[in-house]
């Protein structure tokens, strides 16, 4: 209905490829991102930015990063949560070190650092595959938080075995601790996250994004064409876990600002973040957004609605989250395996074929 | 002054030099070459043709469909001073032969594979043809005549001709004129051979700058070009008015693919048949069928909005401003996103021509907004003889006067014409020549017509078919019959009364139109026979027989050939009966002897009539329908303007 | 024998035991897998949900009570004094059985040739439904469980021991706890009726069929859907007993369903095909993480059984991907 | 073609390759060679071992006996992705397209090897990436336009039509422009319009890019009219290896396809 694509026709494979071919969607996501930098940081309070803004653009990440290996590579892994955790008290570690060091480059360190654990925890995955890999990487996500809980060096031993974000500035202005301004550290996230989503959109429509798509379709076939399992697979881990591992950072630096890691980063973690991407769309850089924001929002908003509204109490409505979620998730996988990405995609084929049916 | 088009090539590189010149859709996407690019394409080629010893008077034939590089050799040719002359790329060997014969070509420029094997295999009769030169090399590897060469080969030798000729081409195309032959195209002639229509750079430059002026086309205007290289409406709009006006003209990925490069291009400049367009809107309400309820509910409101101030607003005459409100509304959730999927949408002029459009067609798409318009034109004439200004559009005529074209009506109805235009000759055909085109250079057309008090000319038919009624009335059969088949209804109509008392109609219905309508209103049938005598098709048809009749009532002059009776036939008229021709004209001569019987009934004013005729079935085999036909009188109306 | 032997066979003899009580879980997850190639992650909690109906038909819960009260603000909890254990365990056998065929026909039947991965991730979607529907019915509170089963340390087996210590250590015997041997017994007594249902009835054999091929089974002539619902059920009931048995033991409560993420490793170890494999897993997996703690454990700051058993199961993989027991995977092209 | 070969006109030489699997033998000692710029048919009864042999060429399964001879080297125990490296490509009996991508994604995948722009760069994009991105792109095309299938550039494959899908993965197969291309019953399932379509395309790839070309056939008919040579399989056996004359007329191989008794 929106769509006039009728004249806007291609003349070189550069505008054959861009991420956004038809103008109308370019023209919209410009505008959101637009909206995102120069409006919201005016509007933004303290409670929109801890419980919406800061946790949603978090968790895109981390879903973008599990993306990567489960919706492009087909690996599924239940260590996210462990490996948000390297991410974040790698970042601790970076901090506290080095206090001069640039935020950015302390949060990309960190990515770095949890690469190269995934890679390694990522071995198994050439040996074997589906849900064996997946208990496989239950060991990293309860050895991690084990080692985080036992070895005190990682937590400089401090008393209290927790880990505080400690205040740090970029350009003078105090992106971490108690008195950082939300708007500083929403453009703080928000910077890193669409730089990083971007990224990932690279990867993932080009050769690796491809040796990767291959892998999960059709190992055999990918190996005839040339692709090497060891190189393809460890490659998705690695980026992937850089990804979660700067989620991981984030979480911790300027969401939580202190963490304990049976607490932060535990099993459930994992599940939340793998429901994102289910619902929200495997193998769609922007169906980890939705389902990052779906997952995270949904229920905050039954909560709002049953606690805050009908005054319900809290452990009931909990329950019924639960239930809400696990049926949710049944529901997608039964009738929408590639999750609300896809009904995106549908609507959207609807619109420009409109007013016809097909 | 650029009386050429080598020279207006020259001209346009420097004036739109960056802007895209051509497009084809090819290896995905819309590869491009400007005005720039296009001319040092052009006169590699040139020179290349001149290294294969192309010279001044040598014919081109160009036989493919609509590519770049074949746009490229007509223009080449016309640089060294030779004559391009476009074949059709469907023609059959012999077809192929006749042209490459005639014309006296030398050098054959063909698209592909295909096209090249029908060349060979005639090669040895056409001995004057010295080259062959192609354009896609699939297939072609291995062929190993050495007169073969390969399109950008042949531009290979220009280069190293042009270094050691540095001035040749330049003078050459210095010593082109506007009096000089610029192309020879050959009228698929519906009788006997194929006819070579001389045309000078003059006639079709001039009257492309004409016409383009008219339309106010510019170097902005996109045009797809699909029609047949070898038709004058294609080397006019694609090339004479490209050339002029430096606009782009896209050629689409292949013959099979133009409904969707269309959508892609959305060109704002636009020709097709009247057929193309019926096609269109057939799918568009059988895709519309399979919508959702709200959907259809939408989009049936919304046409009847259109219906009723579209055309209106598109013409920018006075409209309430409340229709103007629900039509932008109309045009946000159905016009536009309609014209989209079809491709219209960016569509500033677009015409049709070589037959009457259905009045409800042409509605239609005017309605949306889309600004067709009816051309009347021929080959002889470099296309435009008449054309509807923009505001002045009406269905059932063809225009005023292009600029510069005189027009007069002979004294049995005759359309002629004389302008800028006129084609020299028939090539090696005098009296054919003779025939067409007298010594004061008017041409005639072949038509009948006559120009409406609007000063619009309308043609009713072909001069020869044209006659009278016993009552001196003018008797246009064609003109009454597409009258009536541009009703859903009726499939197939025979008028009858060239020097009788009145006119009758033998009428088909269509089954598939009439065929659901009888199930919507619960009337039983079991063949196409009992249908036809049923009296509530009867009524429907004699309504639509009077609309008809009301319709020439008003006309000054077909008023005095109303219908007066007319029957509906108890069988379908058939090819395989010899009634109609395989395409589905006609057979007078046979009708009339085959029903006589009825023809008789009609005059001897029975209203009954047994008759028996023999057909044949899918299977070839023989057998006989016999039926009895009601013969039914229509309202005849009184003239409106007493004839002219 | 010296006492720090002594120890070692206690610390043995528990891990066996601690065994057991995974391959109970583990036993679930087999059967699932073998008749329908699902692997039901929801296993734990299907035993954590099991014993939560037990507690609540022993004691007399209203389910939804809390619901029910939060919506009409009423203030019912019980309908009754509850009731004897065994129409208690009947009854929940009953309800499990609902649920497996409910899941069937609500999930299930809408997964048909999904890959495995897809429908072991719907399991952890139902996994969530349940330990949410749980909750709601019987309240998160921490319950104990009591069917009658003995507990505590065994003072017979501490006064045997006691006397094999050599001369001139003072040694009071090793501590094993009744529950972990009845468990066993139980758990024995459990294989070997599912080893008889599976050699000696009709379905059984059917069950057997449709683990090695699916039209096979259809060709003996049981639905694959009734197939899936007999195999839920029975996985219904093992959860259950493994419920009793982990609920008597620490109580009813969240952590139970957690017992199922330690039945993965045991089910990498043994096979996700073999029942004598998910056994024999469990046993090594029990044995090795109380050995590796009793050793190790100081060493390290304690507290490995956490994750011991996964990378146990990580090192295997590498050197075994099809298990103790598996059938090898031969890739095909 | 005459019969004696210069050694460096061979492209591919088996020599007695045996392969078992766990006692089960797949193949018995076969040995025969395809020469440059041939099509070389393997044919023989279902279950005579075609397949295998052909993942013994291309890596997938390692004889227990026997060496492979590719470009005048001898190659052993190589993994397929090296064995692709070498410029070998092959398609499968039961389609293995990636179901999830796109018609133009699977053939620009086919051209993995040839692309190797590094991780950085691909996350730029903007520059070398895109550069190389948009060349091989070309070449994806001309392949898309030589196959016809332009109007199904950007569909997924998933939702092609059978036969199309056959059409795609040859695509894929000649994306990596190997030197030998393997073809595992590249007519199976297909109805004779589709077969003739599917000849022709094989003998212009043999054509036009100079392509050796060996495939698998289980029924003799069309294949004997495009290979230039067939080696007939039967029972993990070499049979007989000749033109599609002697083959044709060879008692034993009569015998394998009436199903004569093998005692």
């Amino acid at each position: 209905m929106f769509y006039r694509e009728s004249g806007d026709f291609k003349t070189s494979y550069i505008q054959d490829q861009q991420i956004f071919p038809i103008l109308q969607d370019r023209v919209f996501v410009i505008a959101v991102i637009a909206f995102a930098f120069l409006v919201v940081p005016f509007l933004i309070n303290d409670y929109w930015e801890k419980s919406v803004l800061l946790p949603v653009l978090i968790w895109s990440l981390a879903a973008i990063g599990l993306n990567i290996l489960t919706g492009y590579c087909g690996q599924v892994s239940l260590g996210t949560g462990g490996f948000m955790a390297v991410g974040a008290y790698a970042s601790y570690k970076f901090t506290t070190a080095f206090p001069e060091l640039n935020m950015f480059i302390i949060v990309l360190l960190s990515g770095g650092v949890t690469a190269m654990v995934g890679v390694l925890f990522g071995l198994p995955s050439l040996r074997i595959k589906g849900f064996y890999l997946a208990v496989a990487t239950l060991a990293s996500q309860f050895f991690l938080i084990w080692l985080f809980n036992k070895v005190p060096w990682f937590y400089n031993y401090s008393a209290s075995g927790q880990i505080n974000a400690p205040e740090r500035f970029v350009a003078g202005i105090a992106v971490t601790g108690p008195n950082a301004p939300p708007w500083a550290t929403y453009l703080f996230c928000l910077i890193l996250v669409v730089v990083l989503a971007l990224i990932a959109k690279n990867l993932t429509r080009g050769r690796f994004g491809r040796s990767w798509m291959a892998i999960r379709d059709m190992d055999i076939a990918a190996e005839i064409i040339g692709v090497a399992p060891l190189k393809a697979k460890l490659s998705a881990f690695s980026i992937s876990s850089f990804y979660i591992g700067i989620a991981g950072a984030l979480f911790f630096l300027v969401y939580l600002g202190a963490v304990e890691p049976t607490e932060a980063f535990g099993i459930d973690k994992s599940f939340l973040v793998l429901f994102m991407i289910i619902i929200g769309g495997l193998g769609s850089i922007l169906g980890s957004f939705i389902g990052a924001a779906f997952m995270f929002l949904m229920p905050v908003l039954i909560k709002n609605i049953l606690v805050n509204g009908l005054g319900w109490s809290t452990d009931i409505v909990a329950h019924l989250i639960f239930m809400i979620v696990g049926g949710l998730i049944m529901f997608f996988l039964i009738v929408e395996p590639h999750g609300l990405a896809q009904l995106w995609r549908v609507t959207k084929e609807k619109l420009r074929l409109w007013p016809f049916p097909h | 002054m650029n009386d050429t088009f080598p020279k207006l090539l020259i001209h346009n590189a420097k004036q739109f030099a960056e802007r895209p010149a051509i497009r084809e859709k090819d290896l995905g996407i819309w590869q491009t070459w400007s005005w720039l690019e296009m001319r040092d394409e052009i006169f590699d080629f040139a020179n290349g043709l001149a290294s294969l010893g192309f010279k001044r008077g040598d014919k081109l034939a160009i036989v493919g469909t609509n590519r770049p590089r074949l746009y490229w050799g007509i223009c080449a040719a016309q640089c060294l001073g030779g004559i391009p002359v476009p074949v059709y790329a469907d023609s059959v060997a012999e077809e192929l032969h006749y042209v490459l014969d005639h014309a006296e070509a030398s050098i054959v420029l063909a698209e592909d594979q295909e096209q090249v094997d029908k060349v060979l295999e005639i090669k040895d009769e056409v001995t004057r043809v010295t080259h062959i030169i192609y354009d896609d090399v699939r297939g072609l590897k291995d062929y190993q005549e050495t007169f073969l060469h390969d399109f950008t080969d042949v531009q290979q030798l220009g280069r190293r001709y042009a270094k050691d000729h540095p001035n040749f081409l330049k003078q050459e195309i210095e010593t082109g004129q506007g009096s000089d032959t610029a192309i020879i195209l050959y009228t698929s002639g519906t009788t006997g051979r194929p006819k070579g229509v001389v045309l000078t750079h003059d006639n079709v430059l001039i009257t492309s700058a004409n016409s383009a002026k008219e339309d106010k086309l510019t170097e902005k205007e996109d045009m797809l070009s699909y029609l047949p290289l070898a038709w004058v409406g294609d080397h006019i709009f694609s090339y004479g008015q490209a050339y002029v006006t430096g606009m782009c003209s896209n050629c689409p990925e292949s013959q099979t693919t133009v409904q969707w490069d269309i959508r892609e291009i959305g060109p704002t400049y636009y020709f097709a048949p009247p057929r193309v367009f019926e096609q269109l809107l057939t799918s568009v309400m059988i895709r519309m069928e399979d919508a959702s309820r709200i959907k259809q509910r939408l989009f049936h409101y919304f046409m009847k909005v259109a219906k009723r101030c579209g055309t209106d607003i598109l013409d920018d005459n006075p409209v309430p401003f409340l229709d103007r409100i629900t039509y932008k509304l109309g045009d946000w959730l159905v016009f536009a996103p309609l014209k989209n999927t079809m491709g219209f949408s960016r569509i500033r002029v677009a015409y049709t021509a070589g037959e009457a459009i259905g009045p409800e067609i042409f509605d239609f798409f005017r309605s949306l907004g889309v600004n067709i318009k009816q051309l009347y034109g021929q080959t002889e004439a470099a296309v435009f003889i008449t054309a509807q200004p923009d505001g002045e559009v009406y269905a059932d005529t063809v225009g005023k006067p292009s600029p510069e074209v005189e027009i007069k009506i002979t004294d049995d109805g005759e359309v002629i014409y004389r302008s800028p235009g006129v084609f020299q000759c028939y090539y090696k055909n005098e009296e054919a020549t003779r025939e067409t085109k007298n010594n004061e250079g008017w041409v005639m057309t072949g038509d009948a017509g006559y120009f409406d008090e609007k000063g619009h000319l309308k043609i009713i038919d072909r001069a020869k078919d044209v006659g009278k009624l016993n009552t001196g009335a003018l008797f246009a059969p064609k003109y009454i019959e597409n009258k009536l088949k541009f009703f859903p209804e009726i499939k197939e109509a025979v008028a009858i009364g060239r020097d009788m008392d009145y006119v009758s109609v033998i009428v088909n219905i269509d089954l598939d139109a009439v065929g659901n309508w009888a199930e919507r209103n619960n009337i039983p049938y079991s063949s196409y026979q009992e249908l036809a005598a049923h009296s509530r098709i009867y009524e429907m048809i004699k309504a639509n027989i009077e609309k008809v009749n009301r319709d020439l009532s008003e006309d000054s002059v077909l008023s005095g050939s109303q219908i007066q009776r007319f029957l509906i036939l108890h069988k379908e008229l058939d090819a395989d009966d010899g009634e109609l021709t395989r395409t589905r004209k006609v057979r007078r001569r046979i009708i009339a002897e085959k029903y006589d019987a009825l023809i008789d009934a009609f005059y001897s004013g029975e209203i009954q009539c047994e008759v028996s005729t023999e057909v044949t079935f899918e299977d070839g085999k023989k057998g006989t329908i016999d039926g009895d036909i009601r013969i039914v009188d229509a309202e005849i109306y009184q003239p409106l303007k007493a004839a002219s | 024998m010296t006492p720090d032997f002594l120890h070692t066979i206690e610390v043995i003899l528990n891990g066996l035991m601690a065994g057991v009580m995974y391959s109970l879980v583990a036993l679930g997850f087999v059967l699932i897998f073998k008749a329908s190639g699902i692997f039901n992650y929801a296993q734990g909690v299907m035993a954590l949900f099991a014993a939560l109906t037990l507690v609540g038909f022993q004691t007399g819960q209203v389910p939804f009570s809390h619901l029910i009260n939060e919506l009409f603000g009423t203030q019912i909890h019980h309908w009754g004094p509850g009731m004897n254990n065994l129409i208690a365990i009947l009854l929940t056998i009953v309800v499990m059985i609902v649920f497996a065929w409910l899941v069937e026909k609500l999930v299930l039947q809408h997964m048909v040739n999904q890959e495995p991965i897809i429908l072991f991730m719907a399991t952890i979607g139902l996994a969530f439904f349940m330990e949410g529907l749980g909750d709601l019915m019987w309240g998160a509170d921490i319950k104990t469980l009591d069917v009658g089963i003995p507990s505590g340390g065994s003072f017979w087996w501490e006064d045997v021991t006691r006397t094999w210590v050599s001369e001139g250590y003072d040694y009071y015997g090793m501590y094993i706890d009744l529950l972990d041997v009845y468990a066993t017994g139980i758990a024995v007594l459990l294989v070997t009726i599912l080893t008889l249902f599976s050699q000696f009835t009709k379905t059984g054999r059917a069950l057997r069929a449709v683990a090695d091929d699916h039209q096979a089974a259809l060709t003996v002539g049981i639905s694959l859907r009734t197939i899936w619902v007999i195999v839920w059920s029975i996985a219904g009931i093992v959860a259950l007993v493994a419920g009793i048995m982990w609920g008597s033991k620490s109580g009813v409560q969240f952590s139970l369903s957690l017992i199922a993420l330690k039945a993965l490793p045991v089910l990498i170890l043994g096979g996700f095909t073999s029942i004598p494999g998910a056994i024999i897993g469990g046993l090594i997996i029990g044995v090795g993480e109380k050995l590796f703690e009793f050793w190790i454990g100081p060493l390290v700051g304690g507290a490995t059984e956490n994750w011991f058993a996964y990378v146990l199961a990580l090192f295997f993989l590498m050197f075994r991907p099809q298990g103790l027991f598996g059938e090898r995977i031969i890739e095909r092209v | 073609m005459q019969d004696i070969v210069k050694e460096d006109d061979i492209l591919l030489e088996v020599r007695n390759i045996s392969l078992s699997f766990g006692g089960v033998k797949a193949l018995e000692d076969v040995s025969f060679d395809i020469r440059k710029g041939e099509v070389r048919a393997i044919i023989g009864p279902n279950g005579a071992g075609k397949s295998s042999m052909l993942n013994v060429i291309n890596g997938f399964y390692h004889p227990q006996e026997g060496q492979i001879w590719f470009n005048g080297q001898l190659r052993n125990r190589m993994k397929p992705h090296q064995v692709a490296k070498l410029g070998i490509a092959r398609t499968f009996q039961n389609i293995a397209l990636f179901k999830g991508m796109s018609t133009l994604d699977n053939l620009m995948t086919g051209r993995y090897i040839k692309m190797h722009s590094n991780l950085f760069a691909q996350m730029i994009w903007k520059g070398p990436a895109q550069r190389e991105e948009i060349e091989h792109r070309q070449k994806v095309e001309e392949i898309i336009d030589f196959l016809k299938i332009q109007s199904i550039r950007k569909t997924p494959v998933g939702k092609l039509p059978y036969g199309m899908q056959k059409r795609v993965e040859l695509g894929r197969a000649l994306a990596a422009e190997s030197k030998l291309l393997l073809l595992d019953e590249p007519m199976a399932g297909m109805n004779l319009e589709e077969k003739e379509d599917m000849c022709r395309f094989v003998l212009d790839v043999n054509e036009q890019f100079g392509t050796t070309i060996a495939l698998i056939e289980h029924d003799m008919g069309v294949v004997m009219d495009i290979s230039n040579r067939v080696v007939v399989l039967d029972y993990g056996k070499k049979l007989a290896d000749g033109s599609p004359d002697e083959v044709r007329n060879n008692a034993a191989v009569i015998d394998a396809y009436l199903g004569v008794s093998h005692d």
